[in-house]
């Protein structure tokens, strides 16, 4: 047992390394294009996992998430940009002098969005989180909005409808895939941890949770404060990746995206999270020659049909929610001891025949 | 004369004006095994709820070894040492058998969350103990061989022991079986009782357990509540219950070991 | 039994969609890839078009595409070369604009892009395009942040304090307006912007007090009744209430509908058959934008006209077809100063551009890239869009 | 505020209230039976408004035969999203049957997108029912009397059926719960699909009067009102059909009253109704006229 140990620690970092190389080698060789297509997969990735904590693991339907990116986006984004581009920037009504000469590097900045956003899961969870199910769902997607529409009309600190641009960009795989891969060891540790183990308690069989002395409130709160962490987080990373940020970003309507990647990804999987982040995003991407005009084969043409991506996904969605509710990876991870099980089955198999 | 471990000092409880328990005052004393029985709908299980807090409540208190729990949550009330199993079986699907009884030990644990994600030395000491006491746990009850089953694909006595560790695990002082003996046959219910009186032994415990089976009851309870219509009927030792013309009464036309 | 038998039925009938959906997708990739083949040889130049055609500002985005195809099948070929025009849709979403341009750049490999309506989704595309030095010519994005601090963003459109004055002195000089009231939509950045300049335009020749109301709506709301009453209340000379079309062309028919029948001005985007369709019985409805049938400014203006009118007979001219046009030939013209594809040329070529003849007018562009040009206001009579006067710029 | 501008606000909330409210007795008949936030409801609103749309204007069909064309497919198109994406989850978790009805609300929603395009579409309003009335300073369409009296109508009959008629007793016996409804011989199914019948013909109502009141049709025309409605059904007590009614009304007046008194807030006025919607649910979760249900273990 105990050499299985160390065997899996060699290949885990064995794994890291690989990744690396890969990361090295993606941003000597890949595209401007190909790097922007892997970094916003990284954002999903973020986005995906810390939904899928409080969804899929702790059994929550929340769908507050696009709010808190939203405030991850703008903490980050006001943090960083120049006091010079908010002068420029904020030409309707001045930015209130407190914030008009900070300007922050980059990660300090990425943390504050992530404690910010998690402050706010926590107050919002507070009175939300009495709530079960649907209405749950939908009562965190009220307080979405409602942080939307009060960042839309807090003019002097957000720049309202205009919106900010000029925020630094930050380009580098190691930056977005650094973050996501941090973000994934944590919540791994977190859900191989008793708190994980409270967690899906809490999801199996509140009472029974209960009675063993987990206190539910108190760890739905977490488990919902950490979501949001890693959503204000993700949000402050999408700010950096497109450099500009307005409240229309953040319609509820972007919380089904990354629903949609929980779902098809298998709710209670962090492995199934980061793959189908991964292909969704891409394929977002690969998709739009479904939506170019073209000819099959020369012979009949096919008039470009703007839409027909987010058709395919809304069917994918359904399709996978009523005949493999599983999705991708059900409630499995990857993990070594299958591999490696697996091996063993064929060496002993090599070795009898 | 012994410190009795839990008062019911009078409790009554409501549902939509439907008087479910009324005015119920019974003691337990330290390791004692006693009974509630009643027929079914006598309030047996709101009495449980009650004292393990899922319920407050409408009148009277509870006292656990002189402290008044009344109101407390059921988690609160687990700290202090009262754990309970369910009528109707409530495992963990989605765990093994030891994640199922290591979830117990949460609410013994020393270190914060942040530990666990720095995978500190004293988190993973803790880890490892916890490990250790849950696998003794299992080898106790002779589940250590399918530690790392799907707690859902147990046979049913099974999992009634599993629920029985789960609920030990809490390192309690003070635990509430809900009717263990439920569709088991005679020799079942035997073993049960043996196992249930060598459990209390080794972790001296104090039962309070709410049984239809009579044998079961008449077997290993040291005194015995009788409920009906949430009114304590009557309470006593097995002879006494067994020859009280309302317990008859009560139970009239309802089979003994339904 | 039956009801799994249909489940599976209908399974497989998606899959079937899904399925040919992908194979579709895939012949069109091939075809895709044959032509990029093609390019690889390098005789043809691209220009890129990032648009709006699904999502909240579809209308724009289309009427805009339409345009730019038109001047693409007039000139197809410059420097000797077939252009090659490369549509993105970016679904009104900025994370996809972004993505669209950067798709454009160092996927397609375009040699100029041209986009996009609304100015939030131009701000997204710019910096993509600043980082990788490749000119990007704005037909419609009017807010002025979009070009600030980017040298490698143009457009052909006059900018909103231009728009907003020119509207609130034809309030104040030729409606004879004393007070006005604002309706704005929060949430859009250029009803916002607009309504500012109006109100800075306004106040400073009638005074801080002849803004008598000043009333907000969402995007996507319905209805404004509410406001509307409020604004009635104060009975206003005009009420300015630049928006989407979307809401706007509702809003305005709301107003008269609730009896209140005092000039309602509004912006470029009105220029939209929704917005026309819901007010076509009404009145007294001014707003700016950039074209005219009506007066052809210049030479170019009749000739898209005329090709306007051939390539499209059912449809209205606008001004976003004529942008659209306009940002293509100026590419082309660009190209041709230049005297070859490469971006950092014709960003220069660009810059330089003085008294360009388009189909919108004569267009110099100014330090910032902003085109420097005449105003023209149209007003609903008739159920249609009617030629009111034209304001150059002082 | 002088008097007439007042009742002119009272007109406003009136208009809004009863279109609230009819669209709310929808939401809370799907809620109140299966327990479910039926998000596709809102899109059965918009795919109404356009079968009415195209059955004027493309087949210039006379309004009427095209309104009763469009409840009747919207009608089909309910009972069928409810054969095909709720009733195989029916047994799963809640979650799962909810996330269906996001995934239909999507789909619907970007077909629609696909096949008629984004760009809206100006609604014919048939002028036999759609003039103006003047009363003094007031002015109102005639919608602001028909909607509230169509709503009443329905209002009466939805409460006939689920008070009176032996199908309806059966709705109240399977919205308690599935199984012993069952047990009691009651086809539960059927009673299902009825209440489906019934909640999309009213959505397909709701859309005809929603886009007769706001002439433009767009394939996302159904999100806002959607959300503003189950809001409304939340806040009368979901699941209880003159709760819809007075939540629908209640919701109408706060947004009309809120512009109305405080114009500066006029720009978080959509924040309010998710404001009241939490409130409610954090202290009065059974709603204005639902009932408070303790939870057994």
């Amino acid at each position: 047992m105990d050499d299985r140990k160390n065997i899996k620690m060699v290949l885990n970092i064995a794994l890291l390394l690989v990744i690396c190389i890969i990361l090295w080698w993606g941003q000597q060789n890949l595209s401007a294009f190909y790097i922007r297509i892997l970094n916003l997969s990284a954002v999903f990735v973020v986005l995906g996992i810390s939904m899928n904590l409080v969804l899929g693991f702790t059994g929550m339907f929340s769908l507050g998430h696009s709010g808190f990116m939203c405030i991850g986006a703008y903490v980050a984004a006001i943090l960083t940009m120049s006091p010079a581009s908010k002068e420029i920037i904020y030409f309707m009504e001045p930015i209130t002098p407190l914030l008009a000469n900070v300007q922050w590097p980059i990660f300090p900045a990425i943390v504050a969005a992530g404690i910010v956003s998690a402050f706010f899961g926590f107050l919002i969870g507070i009175p939300a989180l009495r709530l079960r199910d649907d209405y749950l769902a939908i009562a965190t997607l009220g307080f979405a909005e409602i942080i939307r529409i009060v960042v839309t009309n807090t003019i002097t600190i957000t720049n309202g409808a205009l919106g900010l641009k000029n925020i630094p960009s930050v380009k580098s795989l190691w930056v977005y895939w650094g973050i996501a891969i941090i973000t994934v060891i944590i919540l791994k540790r977190i859900i191989n941890s008793n708190w994980g183990y409270a967690f899906k308690a809490i999801r199996d069989n509140e009472i029974a949770a209960e009675a063993m002395g987990i206190s539910i409130f108190g760890h739905k709160v977490l488990s919902f404060t950490i979501g949001a962490f890693f959503a204000g987080i993700a949000g402050a990373l999408m700010a950096f990746l497109i450099t500009s940020v307005d409240p229309t970003m953040f319609r509820f309507t972007f919380t089904f995206q990354i629903l949609l990647i929980v779902v098809l990804g298998g709710m209670g999987s962090l492995t199934g999270s980061v793959i189908s982040a991964v292909v969704i995003t891409i394929l977002m991407e690969v998709l739009r020659v479904v939506e170019q005009p073209m000819n099959l084969l020369g012979i009949l043409q096919i008039p470009g049909l703007p839409g027909m991506r987010m058709v395919i996904f809304a069917l994918g969605l359904l399709l996978v929610i009523l005949y493999y509710r599983q999705g991708l990876m059900g409630t499995r991870e990857f993990n070594w001891d299958y591999i490696l099980d697996r091996i063993d089955s064929i060496r002993k198999r090599g070795t009898s025949t | 004369m012994m410190k009795e471990v839990l008062t019911t000092d009078h409790i009554s409880m409501e549902f939509g004006g439907l008087r479910a328990v009324s005015n119920l005052h019974m003691q337990v004393f330290p390791d004692e095994i006693v009974g509630l029985i009643g027929p079914n709908g006598a309030g047996k299980t709101t009495v449980f709820n009650m004292i393990t807090g899922v319920y407050t409540p409408v009148e009277g208190q509870i006292y656990f070894n002189e402290q008044n729990i009344t109101g407390l949550n059921p988690a609160q009330i687990a700290k202090l040492g009262i754990a309970r199993t369910f009528q109707n079986i409530r495992l963990f699907n989605s765990m093994t058998v030891l994640e199922n009884v290591m979830i117990s030990k949460h609410l013994r644990r020393k270190t914060n969350i942040i530990d666990a994600v720095l995978g500190l030395p004293r988190y993973n000491r803790e880890r490892h103990e916890h490990y250790q006491e849950c696998m003794a746990l299992l080898k106790k009850v002779q589940l250590d061989d399918v530690a790392n089953e799907m707690a859902t694909s147990l046979p049913y006595g099974k999992q009634r022991r599993l629920e029985i560790v789960r609920a030990l695990a809490t390192e309690p002082v003070l635990l509430l079986l809900d009717e263990p003996a439920a569709g088991m046959n005679p020799n079942e219910s035997l073993e049960l009782m043996e196992f249930i009186t060598r459990i209390k032994n080794e972790f001296n415990l104090t039962i309070l357990m709410i049984e239809h089976h009579m044998e079961v009851i008449m077997g290993i309870c040291k005194r015995i509540y009788v409920l009906d219509y949430g009114i304590n009927i009557a309470e006593g030792n097995p002879r006494e219950i067994q020859t009280d013309q309302r317990v008859i009464e009560a139970y009239l036309g309802v089979d003994m070991d339904a | 039994m039956l009801k799994i038998k249909r489940g599976r039925y209908i399974t497989i009938v998606a899959v079937l969609i899904a399925l040919s959906m992908l194979v579709v997708g895939c012949g069109g990739g091939a075809a895709d890839k044959g032509t990029s083949d093609k390019d690889q040889a390098g005789d043809v130049i691209k220009i890129g078009v990032y648009e709006p055609l699904t999502g909240t500002n579809a209308a724009g985005g289309q009427m805009t595409v339409e345009g730019i195809k038109l001047a693409n099948e007039l000139y197809p070929e410059v420097l000797g070369k077939k252009v090659e025009l490369v549509v993105v849709d970016n679904k009104s979403e900025k994370q996809e604009a972004a993505n669209a341009v950067e798709r454009l750049i160092s996927k397609e490999k375009a040699n100029v892009i041209i986009g996009s309506y609304g100015s939030s989704l131009a701000m997204a595309g710019g910096p993509v395009a600043l980082d990788a030095e490749v000119p990007v010519i704005g037909c419609s994005p009017t807010n002025p942040a979009v070009t600030l601090d980017n040298d490698y963003y143009f457009r052909v459109c006059f900018i909103d304090p231009f728009q907003g004055t020119v509207m609130s002195n034809y309030a104040t000089g030729k409606l004879g307006a004393k007070t006005a009231a604002i309706i704005q939509d929060v949430q859009q950045d250029y009803s916002v912007g607009l309504s500012n300049y109006f109100e800075k335009a306004f106040k400073a020749t009638n005074g801080d007090a002849s803004i008598v109301a000043k009333v907000n709506y969402n995007t996507g709301d319905k209805d404004f009744s509410a406001q509307l009453t409020e604004v009635k209340s104060k009975n206003p000379d005009v009420i300015f209430a630049p928006g989407n079309f979307l809401e706007c062309g509702i809003l305005v028919a709301k107003a008269r509908e609730l009896g209140i029948n005092v000039p309602i001005l509004g912006g470029d985007t009105w220029e939209a058959e929704e917005f026309l369709n819901q007010v076509t019985q009404y009145k007294d409805i001014y707003f700016s934008t950039h074209f005219t049938a009506e007066e052809p400014v210049t030479p170019v203006s009749t000739t898209f006209l005329d090709e306007f009118k051939k390539a499209y007979p059912n449809k209205e001219v606008n001004a976003f077809a004529a942008l659209g046009f306009d940002t293509y030939i100026l590419a082309l013209d660009a190209m041709e100063r230049a005297g070859s594809a490469d971006s950092t040329a014709i960003r220069d070529a660009l810059a330089a551009t003085e008294n360009f003849a388009g189909a919108t007018g004569i267009i110099t562009l100014d330090e910032n890239g902003d085109a420097t040009k005449t105003a023209v206001i149209k007003k609903v009579m008739d159920g249609k869009f009617v030629y009111e006067t034209k304001v150059d710029p002082q | 505020m002088s008097v007439d501008i007042f009742l002119q606000n009272v007109a406003n909330s009136i208009t809004l209230g009863s279109l609230y409210a009819l669209i709310a007795i929808g939401y809370t008949m799907v809620y109140g039976i299966i327990r479910l936030i039926n998000f596709a409801h809102a899109d059965l609103l918009m795919v109404a408004a356009y079968i009415a749309f195209f059955g004027i204007l493309i087949f210039s069909l006379p309004w009427y035969w095209a309104f009763i064309l469009a409840i009747i497919l919207t009608t089909l198109l309910g009972v069928t999203i409810e054969k095909v994406a709720y009733r195989p989850l029916r047994n799963s978790p809640r979650i799962s049957v909810l996330i269906s009805a996001i995934g239909v609300s999507f789909l619907l929603q970007n077909v629609a997108i696909v096949v008629i395009g984004a760009r809206p579409k100006p609604f014919p309003r048939p002028e036999q029912l759609v003039w103006n009335i003047n009363i003094g300073e007031i002015s109102f369409l005639s919608l602001t009397i028909i909607i509230p009296i169509v709503t009443f109508i329905l209002l009466a009959v939805v409460m006939f059926i689920v008070k009176k008629t032996k199908m309806g007793i059966a709705m109240r016996a399977v919205s308690r719960d599935f199984e012993t409804a069952g047990l009691m011989s009651v086809d539960v199914n059927k009673i299902i699909t009825l209440t489906f019948v019934i909640g999309s013909a009213l959505a397909g109502v709701g859309g005809i009067m929603w886009s007769m009141q706001y002439p433009q049709v767009d394939p996302l025309m159904g999100l806002f009102p959607g959300i503003k409605c189950f809001i409304a059904a939340v806040m009368g007590g979901i699941g209880s059909v003159p709760g819809a009614m007075i939540g629908g009304f209640v919701l109408g007046f706060c947004e009309i009253m809120i512009v109305a008194f405080l114009p500066a807030l006029s720009g978080y006025r959509d924040a309010f109704a998710f404001v009241i919607l939490i409130l409610i649910l954090l202290f009065r979760p059974g709603g204005i006229l639902g009932e408070n249900t303790v939870e057994k273990v």
